[in-house]
């Protein structure tokens, strides 16, 4: 069954083709569509829109052209100018723009065209609408969605400005939850629930995912903010990861299981609230843990989840917790140096092979 | 002017007398240590804030600044709930988690107090949208300083209001500091209300010591805004008489500034348009005075035997 | 316009021609998939970067976009060297490490290529601060498109070089259109120039087809500057030929549309007045287009054959 | 010795009052003055502007009224308007405006007034003046020091939009430097090195510092970045904090030594490049490690310095690493909610004596 492949086309020769097979989410029986990442955001964001007159989109370039990545293709003639609402290209603004929708009960769903460009509107995530319910002692809420799509590699990164992996920007802010997800039924579930949450979530898109072909129920479906997903069971070691490294670390098991190592592999899917016990419970029971994320190494995301493993497990520990991460570097353009940027499978695999000989 | 009320005319005597007194008050409690935090006076101020309020309905809605306590008092809030706030009680308007930089009243209509210059421009404009989106007349009233107005924020929300004609007021009132700086030395010509122009909306400068000009002013801007006119810039001309937070030493300004300014002070002027127009009698005013200073002795009291937020409840709205 | 010499019309034309043909070059090596990433075309505004970065010299320095192959070549950069840096080569400018979007030219003036729209104008405004701290009489010119000017960057940084009266041009290149937004359903008002007035600077409009058009008014603004006269705004009005990056479907607007302002083709225009003038022949303008083409058919072969950053450096010119 | 003590006026009645002997920095005999955390940097940066020409300063309000916590009083009326200069404000052009001047040959230094406004200017900071080496491949380099006041606390802290600690945003970012003193010696040292540094780099001072008194040498002197200051020996618990949770580390160590614990006090100095040698060299001998920061929990410093240790001291271990941060919440005004967000001294004792009893 195909029901998870990626469109070679779209993207350069590099990336690992990513065996179809490898993610599995719906039962056999259950009725659903296969399609790609960006498909399935772009119907959570319909069936939204259909459902909730007060959702609406802001971005730049989300109308006619559907966004940097296609994603609101269509949209804008079916919901019109209003509703799918091109700005000018002043970040701070749009969200700002987005919280004072969400004050008075509109329920905006922003896009900043790449990651990065968030810079430029931190203040308006995390000093304001991030903020704003506490400082007003619960009067306020700000139900807004951020879309963002990171990160980077195969071509379809352009470079230091346009490859970041920002998570941690946004999950170390309290106020703000976090989702990024690994797979078109994740995306789907999750932004359900994005749009549906009362909280200023940030909803980061890896690039690389977009074209990912996966199965999507065609019943409406939400997936919980704060549980991780196991993305697969094992028993010797646990890989806690996210996003496009999920991938990476399904393939690497599946290597690992003829060498007769059996690899847990743990999504985090929302980045925050982190869901510790999931984390836990599985290190406690494999022993082992290894720890993947995209963004950069240092003050990344794995400490984070490195230390909750040794809050949760550190009994249990028969080896080192482990880490895999980007390298500490801004992204460079060349394919030489893009290379080894970022954890591969072949890293994983290695890096698992070395906890069991620990 | 002749054509308002004599009972609108008190009440915004009345409300710029109480936003006096709540500053007055404020700084006292704050100097004898009964508050922590700070407290940005809007002394000198008072007829601009009020004639904007004023001009407002209470389903217009405004998004203050640091400088708020004025803002909240002239949309109509309650000032033992403001000052319940500052003395970060959880009988204030916030619970206690706002303090001074943040008092923000839903129940009187606005959108936040927001302490980070300009931050508020984006957020009504955002609020606007909405009103437009869900049919209501609705208008948004973002407050900003002399400068507030050298942020990016300022420019983007101006522009986009602007291309999407919302229901905008964007009040810059220029108090002529930012903190030291005085506002020549950080924005590039004189008359602020000129940089309209460049987003092809009405400027309006006022003088922002004088309460009807001002009221009438606002209440143009805002029919305009409601009536699908799209956003204007009003600059009220002010000054800022107290320091820039109470107790701050004031190196960069002479006191012979400062007493030259006190002259225009806009309550004294007010009330001698009242005295003459024959809306009010001097003894009227002074009972005005004698029952807003009663009210913030009130005040005080409230906030003072009010409980502190328990601490048990340090997690709640942090997420809703 | 007839004082220029003939050499000085000839280097303008050849520059005109060499990023017309750079970029022809650089959407057919990125279609045959010879490069990664993205190329912006800069085809139709060749008139506008060259008659600005002639009007310059070698130590003024220039911020340019992700749209900036043509600044950097009007600035006089190497066509070969940019080539290796489209294809991520030790050889380009930037070692490989920055690409189509960040070419950067030090040596021939150049401050940095920033991707990221308006960044590039704050930098300008530094650059130049540090002209005038140095006694050095050089000059900041940062570019920016018509979508730059909604950014927050670019309010600030025309305010705080006004303020400062410091030697900056900032050029807005009006191609109309910011990705797929027409520009004005993003600026609030027609002509962009009007803004400078909102920061009592110069703001000068020219028809950014006519590269003497645009040389003459970027030498009065650049002279300004150079003599203490602060900055200016100076848009040149043009039009992006090609899709936003190479490549892109162009959904939000019509080829009729397209084709009427090919009628506008800066190098045929330019090529009419030099025949015209007397400058030179159809012939010896011809003699260019055959040598640039020759420079570009060079350069690729020496992009493709040029050796990959090694791996091993990976870790160099992250920190000085 | 009184070297170090805090000036108990400026500050609210409830800040510990730290012990004046706390840290020993100068050994007796060496010609040192005392002053407080503020005249120290204040000191560097005037003795640079002495040596430099090129060195310059550019912020709000750091003219004559000498910056919101009175750190550039006095170098207005020595240095001139043109080298101590006020802005607009307008942060993201102020850095911006930082980096133009560092590329043409100037070493700015910066101020944003507080850590959290930094919001507004993360774009300038973390996408132009961290990544313009690598982009141009090695032809730019951004010599400027960007101050920022930052942390919470005794009154000296505003609520939610004026006590962050936000060392993470700028520590994950490669392509910064990121420094964090906790006494007046090891600002001003730190701060020679930050100006003398081709790269760009964060200095963060926390408020409640300013005030802090400390012996200083006379003579000229800077720290290293990159290296740990061991600010105590100790044989049974590492503790790894910085910036004012060194303060509390210390009074906790001095309780815990009548206890029979010995613990060791590592102030990270520099966030960013961490020193993992000299933090795992210290757990390797403790075999306990406590890390302590006053940023939020989630996503915080914390994780990656206890990864470190991980990485470091696995073996060694003989208890998890423990961590003490910031409650997960924006900072509330009340004094009721305010107390409890940060570790303190308390706090601190009775987790290295957990740490002594696992
Ligand atoms: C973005 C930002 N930068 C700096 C500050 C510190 N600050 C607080 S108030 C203020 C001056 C504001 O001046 P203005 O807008 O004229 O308002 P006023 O205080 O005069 O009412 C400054 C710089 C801030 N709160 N936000
Ligand atoms: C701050 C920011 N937002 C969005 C983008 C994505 N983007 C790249 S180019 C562009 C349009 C820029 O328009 P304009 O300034 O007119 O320049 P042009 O592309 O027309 O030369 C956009 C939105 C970006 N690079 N930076
Ligand atoms: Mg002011
Ligand atoms: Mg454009």
């Amino acid at each position: 069954m195909t029901n998870l492949t990626r469109d070679a086309v779209s993207l350069g020769a590099k990336a690992p083709v990513m065996p179809p097979d490898l993610i599995v989410q719906i039962p056999a029986g259950v009725p659903a569509k296969e399609m790609t990442m960006a498909e399935a955001i772009r119907e959570a964001l319909a069936e939204e829109m259909e459902r909730d007159p007060r959702v609406f989109l802001l971005g730049e370039d989300i109308g006619k052209h559907g966004g940097a990545f296609g994603v609101t293709r269509t949209l804008f003639d079916r919901f019109g100018a209003e509703r799918v609402r091109n700005t000018p290209i002043s970040e701070n603004t749009i969200i700002g723009a987005a919280t004072g929708a969400a004050l008075v009960g509109m329920r905006p769903v922003a896009e900043i065209m790449f990651v990065d460009f968030s810079g430029l509107a931190m203040d308006q995530i995390a000093n304001q609408a991030a903020k704003l319910r506490l400082m007003t002692g619960g009067q306020a809420k700000v139900p807004w969605v951020l879309r963002m799509p990171q990160g980077g590699g195969a071509g379809k990164s352009t470079a230091a400005q346009h490859s970041q992996s920002l998570e941690v920007w946004y999950a170390h802010i309290p106020g703000l939850k976090v989702a990024l997800p690994s797979t078109p039924y994740d995306a789907k579930g999750l932004m359900k629930t994005a749009i549906r949450d009362d909280n200023p979530v940030i909803f980061l898109e890896h690039k690389l995912l977009y074209s990912f072909r996966g199965l999507v129920p065609e019943q409406d479906y939400s997936l919980p903010f704060g549980k991780c997903d196991i993305k697969r069971l094992g028993s010797d070691v646990t890989i806690i990861a996210s996003g496009y490294m999920v991938w990476h670390a399904m393939l690497a098991a599946r290597t690992l299981e003829q060498e007769g190592i059996s690899v847990e592999v743990v999504d985090v899917r929302t980045v925050s609230p982190l869901d510790e016990e999931t984390i836990g419970a599985s290190v406690r029971k494999t022993g082992r843990a290894l720890v993947v994320a995209e963004a950069c190494r240092s003050y990344g995301p794995t400490g984070e989840w490195a230390m909750v493993v040794m809050e949760q497990a550190f009994d249990y520990l028969k080896a080192p917790i482990r880490r895999l991460a980007g390298r500490f570097s801004p992204v460079p353009f060349a394919d030489s140096l893009e290379n080894g940027m970022w954890p591969d499978t072949e890293d994983v695999i290695a890096a698992a092979r070395d906890l069991m000989q620990y | 002017m002749t054509t308002l009320s004599n009972d609108l005319k008190l009440e915004m005597y009345r409300r710029m007398v109480r936003i006096r007194e709540f500053e007055l008050t404020a700084m006292d409690v704050f100097k004898r240590g009964l508050i922590k935090g700070t407290v940005h006076p809007y002394i000198g101020e008072e007829a601009s804030g009020v004639g904007v309020c004023m001009a407002l309905r209470s389903d217009d809605l405004i998004a203050g600044t640091h400088r708020s306590h004025g803002h909240n008092i002239a949309k109509g809030a309650d000032p033992a709930r403001m000052m319940a706030e500052i003395f970060g009680k959880e009988a204030g308007y916030c619970r206690g988690r706002g303090g001074s930089m943040h008092i923000t009243a839903f129940e009187t209509g606005s959108l936040g107090a927001l302490a980070v210059v300009g931050s508020g421009l984006p957020i009504a404009v955002g609020a606007a949208l909405g009103f437009l989106m869900q049919g209501k007349d609705s208008v948004a009233v973002p407050f900003t300083g002399d400068g507030g107005t050298s942020t990016g924020n300022f420019h983007e929300a101006l522009n986009m209001a602007a291309i999407w004609k919302l229901p905008v007021v964007f009040v810059v009132e220029n108090n002529k500091y930012a903190v030291s700086t005085y506002y020549r030395d950080a924005v590039s010509i004189e008359d602020l209300s000129a940089r309209a122009a460049g987003y092809g909306i009405p400027g309006v400068r006022v003088d922002g010591f004088d309460v009807l000009k001002v009221y009438a002013a606002a209440g143009e801007a805002v029919e305009r805004a409601r009536s699908g006119g799209g956003p204007t810039l009003l600059v009220t001309e002010c000054y800022r008489i107290e320091g820039h937070y109470a107790g701050e030493p004031e190196v960069y300004r002479d006191r012979a500034e400062v007493n030259e300014q006190r002259q225009y002070d806009p309550i004294r002027r007010f009330a001698a348009v009242l005295t003459q127009d024959g809306t009010a009698t001097a003894e009227q005013l002074e009972a005005i005075h004698q029952e807003i200073q009663a009210e913030m002795s009130a005040a005080v009291e409230f906030a003072q035997n009010a409980p502190m937020p328990d601490p048990s409840t340090a997690l709640d709205y942090i997420y809703a």
